[in-house]
């Protein structure tokens, strides 16, 4: 049994066996069903945590399955795609275990539970894709995955926010496939590779290239939630918080950025893309993205809304930090991957809370719940001073270093769109969190809707809904404040960087 | 010889237009279903002018295509009829 | 091991807020938060010149008790110190008490935190956490006047954090690191120097009260509740300045077109903030005004660091020496305001003021003061023939100015009606709030001898105070004033309703003007209504294509058709054949 | 070898015979047994071919100019395991659709089609092809007017006088080709039909003909009705491998007959015509409100795209770059294989749903997601093949001949290839989007019998397979490709 070969197969099979389980099993087995969730989650960080290891031991792991005669699905762990691995196989489990306590009663548990680990399935096969061929057909599994986690509800809004979705992502799916497609046909298998393997046809192929490269940036744009592709993101608020936190921090825009992310450093190769001439238009939108989206976000009055637009806004953080060159922007592009994941999804676990709980969605009914419920508050504070990017929180780790980038790389601008970004971040979460913790308590003046029956009555909420938002707000302030330790995703992020630009 | 030939290939084209003309005017199904058999044995008439195309013994192919031709182009008529009727009485129905 | 005492001391305050939140440890809190600086006292008076790095923590957290961070620390502890004992007996409830507690060791913790920070990222870490906890002890009492005056301290503070941000950001792109020891000598070679130092100056000139950002200092500090607002005057404004004399690059600069712009706004921040105190109504705000002012010798003293020819360490030293000065006197003057509205007996009142009056005229400079001691020094600064030459007149201008506006605030204190607040505690009021108080007075006194010990102890060499060269200098400034107080008592005696410059001058004004401005979400309203026609267009045309195409589709079942598409299909093909290619 | 032909063709029909004559419990058990018989006998000839390539076998001694002459090669096995695999299904389908005798005439019509469609792929004179291509549609037209009702008697007269038109046209053409080369044979004729106008009119009229027995675009009118009202295994078989049945004789003439390259211009009116029918049906079953007429028009939608096989398989050997021409062959097939087990699987769902349900209209489909999740599911990974989405056989085949395109920058047609990929989705998904509303009150409903969701779900696994392994049915496309330049590997 050569571990090399069967541990990246196993990671995405794990959840592909979890879903193939819970679809066997009964819709009323409900300690069944999340006995067999949780193991499925803890043998895969298990798995991740091996394969990190090896990794860092320098092992080389790489399954490779023939597809046609020129075409072979490659499953490969390297640097970039274990600070993927790690990131979303941890917030999954700690999103099964808010999911389970957040579907509690609620019916087709099991379909919602089938779908989330195929869509954690796509996931790991995206983050271990070694060619362009493989990450495409994982990217297209995942649009899949994902559509019936949003029309979970089955009502006319949900249905509304699916075709949407579909919209957007399938027509992503079809040009990313021209794309790639046409990548194939001028290089043949691309396997990514640190420097990109498309440099060579430089001097012939310039313009096709850069069409090549417009395209695979809207294809990948869709779910990285660039300016005009956007729409999708926020409609899709009316699923259940955990699809959610599901899709904002883990799963679909991680993969969208992380695309891009290969795209640029594997498969060009981003000494080669500057000299094309496509990333500064690039950074341009991004910047665009990075302040439309903040603004936006200003004028939402639903909660989940203003912090999907937050992530629209956050999202091209990363892609700025990729798109400008220099080994600093690099660090903050990859660092933010994690950070945003690790805030964003305590963000999405508290307003999930509220809104289960309290029935809060609005973002004027927020007044005086910080007495009510200190913890989800406390957390939801960490990770909005985080999402401003004060220091010690992670948020800040990676916009020093975004702004570091764009400062070493002559463009200003870039320093500028940070400062505007964290000025409209203030704008929008320091009145939620004033009106939490100093606003008149609502609660004694008017009756708030009646407490949900919790399964496991915490001080304030039930505990599988508290405890993950308050890891992953832990998370959140370790990483930004150990960020100098080489474990930490800076640390992680650091090290690619060198191996990257060391040629 | 090759005058023949082409006489009675020349009568098997000129079938085949009436058929098609007769196909595209006609709607009801009666007359509809007499074109289709005059395309069909103009078809067969055209296999028996090849038949004759060289000189010596006319050649045996061509007449076991018409004979199986025929056998066909029977059936299918059969067929169609027995629809045309089923759906008349439907539609008296 | 010993470098960890550096972190500790900064942090025990953190570890106390925490601790203070379990339900449990209330009531032994209530007794242990008035210590919580102590171990940083400590750490100032005896701990030998400590040197610690941790390269996991941020992003590799150096910490360094060198002269300047021990002078700093040192006074933020004592006046920590002195508010935490202060804060004791204040409030009217306990609970209100608490919810003060919290955030007041946080703050603490971060002043503590900065004062020994090495490097630019934990310095910046600090004073964030700083500055974002002191806004709850703004808006305490939760009065809609208390709320705007947070309000405008958050927007400030918000808009200083990204200046400083950007400058550091700058700065550390080209000093390729973070410590303070690489920093002011890359800004000094940088290309860009000049945006540098205009952020970082601006950026720490918000929190040091620099004259178009110091809006916020009037509003803010009335607002708050005494001990709040004595650490607020006290140490906290004064991390700008500390901000300052670390990142910028004193004595390496060659023009000295900064230190003249210093200048000039450190005269015109005294003489300014003088003038807007004087017309104050209320002894807070005056006060208030007066830190703006007291902060232009700060600024000045700057400037003269940032001088081309190398006065930096005499600069630096009479820069630190101000600080002590002006942090003892301010902060025992708000306390003192806030024993003077809960004194009841008169024989307390009658302390109280004396006290006050000499805190007063410490800070007017008059002889055998810490203020005049401090003065001197800033005067005997070597910086060059303009300085020597107009130094002496200058500080005699501002020092009357002070005097008048020490003056105004005295008069405005005997008029404060104790206000009548009945409170929960058990031992008479005002036994409560007199050790601190006092504590700080009598620092204040023994002042000019103190000072020059403890400053040369840090490791600054500053000249000791002889009462004899004083007594020419001091002698002018009491010819001047006392009959120039005369002649304007009306001035400052007057007492009226609403004061002629409104506290928060600059930002009110501007304020009301934006609010006037339609908001953004209006603007964007104008939009909304085009997008309801535009859809109902494209609706009614996909109708109608829709009908088109379904006809079309019926149309070819027709028997006809198939026949003719089948023909022409043949022909089409047979021709299409026929033009083979080659 | 020898011996297994005979099964595959004979079994079929006895199975027809002997169900047309028992009736009974016993008929039935003994004609499905025939049929599988023939099933193992299709995937014994198509292990010898796999081994030793091409297999000649002249019936009762015959050889090739007089008698007929049987010849398998890659081509002719893929289609025939495809009859085979799908036909099983369908039948394990009808036996739980059907609940025994309810339509007695079915079983012998649905043997005598089966049994009709593996002569087909096996014959190999063009005169046969047409006999064998005549049994297919009467076969077909009987099995469409099963269900006896008006609509559905005079969708199937229009169905067989479209399908005979075709047939005559077809002919024609092969008594113009006969005049011309004098023999029969498909492997005698490769090559020798010139470039002269008659050969021209041949070749185009039976291209025409075979277009309308193919419903290509203009020619289509006659597939929707016929395809929807036939009862649901009837349609399955229908959309599966009748159509395909007359494609595979087209594919042999164009690319055996006449040299591929010299007929550029037709091939792209192929190509374009091909491009018109994939936007025409894929609207067309965007606007539809019965689920079987949705997945009738999407036929008609992809068959549009079997026919760009003609232009850039004719365009890259044009091109004289080989290995471009295998992939759009590849291409080709794994398109036809990959349409006929989803549309087939597509079907079989619509009947399904048909019967639990008891309309097939989507507004009616309300919470079907719920109470027949395994039916909704294999609709779902069979309408992802049809769009193109990777873990289905669709999207090898797509991905192949979007390569091949791009390479010959034939831009129309990858426009066309991505395009259409998405109208797909709007019908595939528009089902689903209704299966997930929840309507108020859920309506009880019978399960589905075991038999039909076996042979469901067989074929969505296949489908799957095939996207996943591709490799095994590439590999066989090559033995033996029905090219004048000879073998191409």
């Amino acid at each position: 049994m050569n571990w090399n070969f069967w541990l990246p197969i196993f990671l995405p099979l794990s959840s592909l066996v979890t879903a193939l389980l819970i679809l066997v099993i009964r819709e009323n087995q409900h300690r069944l069903r999340t006995f067999v969730n949780l193991l499925g989650a803890t043998l895969k960080i298990v798995m991740v945590a091996v394969v990190g290891y090896g990794v860092y031991t320098q092992h080389a792991y790489e399954a490779r399955m023939p597809l046609s005669l020129t075409l072979d699905l490659v499953l490969r762990v390297d640097d970039i795609s274990l600070l993927f691995l790690a990131l979303s196989s941890t917030l999954w489990f700690l999103t099964t275990i808010f999911a389970v306590g957040y579907l509690e009663g609620s019916p087709h548990q099991s379909r919602f539970f089938c779908f989330f680990s195929l869509c954690m399935t796509a996931t790991m096969g995206i983050s271990l894709a070694g060619n362009l061929i493989t990450f495409l057909i994982f990217y297209e599994m995942l649009t899949l995955a994902t559509y019936p986690l949003i029309v979970h509800r089955g009502t006319e809004k949900a249905l509304r926010a699916g075709r949407i979705y579909l919209a957007y992502t399938l027509v992503g799916g079809a040009v990313t496939l021209a794309g790639t497609a046409w990548i194939h046909t001028l290089v043949g298998p691309t396997q990514f590779a640190h420097g990109g393997v498309l440099a060579p046809l430089a001097p012939t192929h310039r313009h096709q290239l850069q069409a090549i490269f417009t395209l695979m940036i809207v294809g990948l744009g869709v779910k990285a939630a660039l300016f005009p592709l956007h729409g999708w993101l926020p409609t899709a608020m009316v699923a259940p918080a955990p699809v959610s936190a599901l899709l904002h921090a883990v799963a679909v825009v991680k993969a969208g950025v992380f695309g891009i992310v290969r795209l640029i450093y594997d498969v060009f190769g981003v000494k080669f893309a500057v000299s094309l001439g496509v990333l500064a238009p690039l950074s341009w939108l991004a910047g665009f993205t990075i302040v439309y989206g903040s603004i936006r976000a200003l004028f939402q009055h639903d909660l989940k809304r203003r912090l999907a637009y937050s992530t629209v806004s956050q999202l091209s953080y990363i892609v700025l930090g990729a798109a400008v060159f220099g080994a600093s922007g690099t660090i903050g592009a990859l660092a933010h991957l994690v950070h945003q994941g690790l805030m964003k999804i305590t963000l999405f676990f508290c307003a999930g809370i509220l809104g289960e709980t309290w029935g809060i969605h609005g973002v004027d009914e927020l007044s005086g719940i910080g007495r009510r419920m200190p913890l989800t508050m406390g957390a939801f504070t960490i990770a909005a001073f985080g999402m401003i990017g004060t220091p010690p929180m992670a948020g800040f780790v990676s916009k020093w270093y975004l702004g570091l980038g764009g400062v070493r790389a002559g463009d200003y601008w870039v320093l500028a769109v940070l400062i505007a970004s964290s000025v409209l971040n203030c704008a929008y979460f320091l009145p939620i969190i004033h009106d939490a913790w100093f606003g008149k308590s609502r609660q004694d003046s008017v009756a708030l809707p009646q407490r949900r029956s919790l399964v496991v009555p915490a001080a304030e909420t039930s505990l599988p809904l508290l405890l993950p938002a308050l890891v992953t707000a832990f998370m959140s302030l370790t990483a930004g404040l150990f960020a100098g330790s080489h474990f930490s995703p800076l640390g992680a992020a650091r090290l690619i960087t060198e191996r990257m630009y060391a040629p | 010889m090759t005058a023949q030939y082409s006489v009675y290939a020349l009568a098997g084209g000129l079938l085949v237009g009436f058929a098609f003309h007769a196909l595209a005017i006609h709607t009801h199904v009666l007359k509809r279903i007499l074109a289709w058999n005059t395309l069909g044995s103009a078809a067969f008439l055209v296999f028996g002018a090849i038949a004759r195309r060289n000189t010596g013994a006319p050649d045996p192919v061509p007449h076991a295509i018409v004979i199986t031709g025929i056998v066909v182009a029977i059936s299918s008529t059969a067929l169609a009829l027995a629809l045309a009727r089923r759906i008349d009485e439907e539609n008296k129905k | 091991m010993n470098g960890a005492i550096l972190l500790v001391s900064a942090l025990i305050p953190l570890v106390l807020a925490i601790t203070g939140l379990l339900n449990g440890a209330r009531v032994a809190m209530d007794r242990i938060t008035p210590w919580a600086p102590l171990p940083a006292l400590l750490t100032a008076l005896i701990a030998p010149s400590l040197q610690v790095s941790m390269p996991s923590l941020l992003f590799g957290a150096e910490f360094d008790l060198d002269a300047l961070g021990r002078v700093f620390l040192g006074l933020s502890a004592v006046l920590w110190l002195a508010a935490g004992h202060f804060s004791c007996g204040y409030f009217e409830n306990r609970k209100s008490e608490r919810r003060h507690r919290f955030f007041f060791l946080l703050t603490m913790s971060g002043n503590l935190g900065l004062t020994v920070a090495a490097d630019a990222v934990t310095f910046y870490s600090f004073f964030a956490l700083m500055t974002f906890s002191a806004y709850p002890l703004v808006i305490h009492d939760g009065t809609e006047n208390s709320r705007r005056a947070g309000r405008s301290y958050l927007r400030l503070a918000i808009l200083g954090e990204m200046l400083l941000l950007s400058g550091l950001l700058l700065a550390t792109s080209q000093a390729g690191s973070t410590e303070f020891s690489a920093l002011p000598k890359a800004i000094a070679l940088a290309p860009n120097r000049n945006t540098i130092i205009a952020l970082l100056l601006a950026g720490f000139g918000v929190k040091a009260g620099l004259v178009p950002l110091h809006a916020w200092l009037p509003l803010a500090h009335p607002a708050a509740p005494a001990p709040a607002s004595a650490v607020l005057s006290g140490t906290m404004i004064k991390a700008g300045v500390l901000g300052w004399l670390r990142v910028l690059p004193l004595g390496d600069l060659e023009s000295s077109t900064w230190s003249g712009i210093l200048l000039a706004s450190g005269i015109f921040m005294n003489l300014y903030g003088a003038i807007c105190g004087f017309v104050q109504v209320r002894p807070k705000e005056a006060l208030a005004y007066s830190s703006v002012s007291q902060m232009g010798y700060l600024t000045l003293a700057a400037g003269l660091a940032l001088e081309p020819d190398g006065v930096a360490p005499a600069a630096i030293a009479a820069c630190a020496a101000y600080t002590v000065h002006h942090g003892i006197a301010k902060a025992a003057l708000f306390l003192g305001v806030g024993a003077l509205s809960h004194a009841d007996g008169p024989r307390v009142r009658v302390l109280l003021l004396t006290g006050s009056l000499y805190c007063g005229l410490s800070l007017a400079g008059f002889p055998l003061t810490t203020g005049a001691y401090a003065k001197w020094l800033l005067k005997s600064i070597p910086a060059g023939k303009t300085w020597n030459a107009w130094a002496s007149p200058l500080l005699l201008v501002t020092s009357i100015a002070t005097a008048f506006l020490v003056a105004r605030i005295i008069m405005l204190l005997v008029r404060l009606q104790p206000d009548q607040v009945k409170h929960a505690y058990g031992f008479p009021l005002a036994m409560r709030l007199l050790p601190a108080w006092g504590s700080l007075v009598l620092l204040g006194v023994l002042g000019p001898w103190l000072l020059p010990i403890a400053l040369r102890s840090a490791g600054l060499h500053v000249t000791s105070f002889s009462a004899l060269e004083h007594i020419g200098g001091g002698a002018a400034l009491v010819l001047w004033t006392t009959p120039l107080l005369y002649i304007g008592r009306r001035l400052w005696l007057r007492t009226a309703a609403q004061p002629a410059i409104p506290p928060g001058d600059l930002l009110t004004f501007v304020g009301s003007k934006l609010e006037r401005l339609t908001p953004i979400s209006k603007f964007l309203a104008v939009f909304t209504p085009w997008k309801k026609p535009f859809s109902r267009f494209t609706q009614i045309r996909t109708e109608g294509l829709i009908k088109a195409v379904v006809r079309m589709e019926e149309a070819q079942t027709r028997w006809d058709f198939g026949m003719i598409a089948l023909a022409l299909t043949w022909t089409t093909l047979w021709v299409f054949l026929h033009w083979r290619t080659g | 070898m020898s011996g297994a032909l005979p099964i595959l063709i004979g079994g079929p029909f006895a199975a027809a015979m002997v169900s047309f004559l028992f009736t009974g419990a016993i008929g039935r058990a003994l004609s499905v047994l025939l049929a599988t018989a023939s099933a193992v006998a299709a995937l014994a000839t198509s292990i010898e071919v796999m081994r030793s390539g091409v297999q000649i076998h002249a019936l009762a001694g015959w050889g090739a100019p007089l008698g007929i002459e049987l010849r398998i090669d890659g081509l002719a096995m893929l289609m025939l395991l495809l009859t085979a695999g799908i036909s099983l299904a369908v039948t394990t389908f009808a036996a739980g659709y059907l609940k025994g005798d309810a339509q007695p005439h079915f079983w012998p019509l649905w043997y005598f089609l089966w049994g009709a469609l593996n002569t087909v792929f096996l014959v190999s004179d063009i005169f046969s092809l047409y006999v064998c291509l005549e049994l297919i549609t009467l076969a077909a037209v009987g099995g469409t007017a099963l269900s006896g009702d008006r609509i559905a008697l005079s969708a199937s007269l229009r169905y067989l006088m479209s399908a005979i038109m075709g047939s005559l046209a077809y002919l024609l053409g092969v008594a113009m080709i006969y005049a011309q080369v004098g023999t029969l044979d498909l492997t005698q004729l490769s090559g020798r039909l010139g470039s002269s106008w008659s050969s021209g009119a041949a070749l185009s009229l039976v291209t025409a003909g075979l277009a309308m027995k193919t419903a290509l675009f203009p020619l289509h009118f006659w597939l929707p009705a016929a395809h929807s009202l036939a009862p649901a295994p009837i349609s399955a078989a229908l959309s599966a491998m009748v159509v395909k049945a007359s494609f595979y004789v087209l594919l042999r003439f164009w690319f055996q007959l006449s040299e591929p390259t010299s007929n550029q211009l037709a091939a792209h009116l192929l190509g374009a015509l091909g491009m018109a029918a994939v936007l025409w049906g894929s609207v067309q079953a965007a606007l539809q409100e019965r689920l079987k007429l949705v997945v009738a028009y999407s036929t008609v939608a992809q068959i549009g795209y079997l026919f760009f096989i003609f232009p850039l398989f004719g365009g890259a050997l044009a091109a004289g770059r080989s290995e471009w021409a295998q992939e759009a062959w590849k291409g080709g097939i794994i398109l036809i294989l990959a349409h006929a087990v989803a549309k087939s699987a597509m079907f079989l769902v619509s009947g399904a749903l048909l019967q639990t349900f008891g309309s097939d209209r989507i507004s009616d489909l309300k919470g079907a997601a719920v109470r027949a999740p395994l039916t909704l599911a294999a609709w779902g990974i069979a309408g992802i093949s049809l769009i193109g989405l990777p873990p289905s056989g669709g999207f090898i085949a797509k991905w192949l001949l979007l390569t091949t395109a791009i390479r010959q920058e034939y831009w129309l047609y990858v426009a066309v290839l991505l395009l259409g990929g998405l109208l797909a989705s709007v019908y595939v998904f528009r089902v689903l989007w209704h299966s997930f509303l929840t309507p108020e009150e859920m309506p009880s409903v019978s399960r589905i019998p075991g038999s039909m969701s076996i042979s469901i779900l067989a074929l969505t696994v296949v489908l799957l397979l095939m996207g996943l392994r591709p490799a095994i049915p590439l590999e066989f496309t090559l033995i033996g490709i029905p090219l004048p330049a000879g073998d191409l590997r």
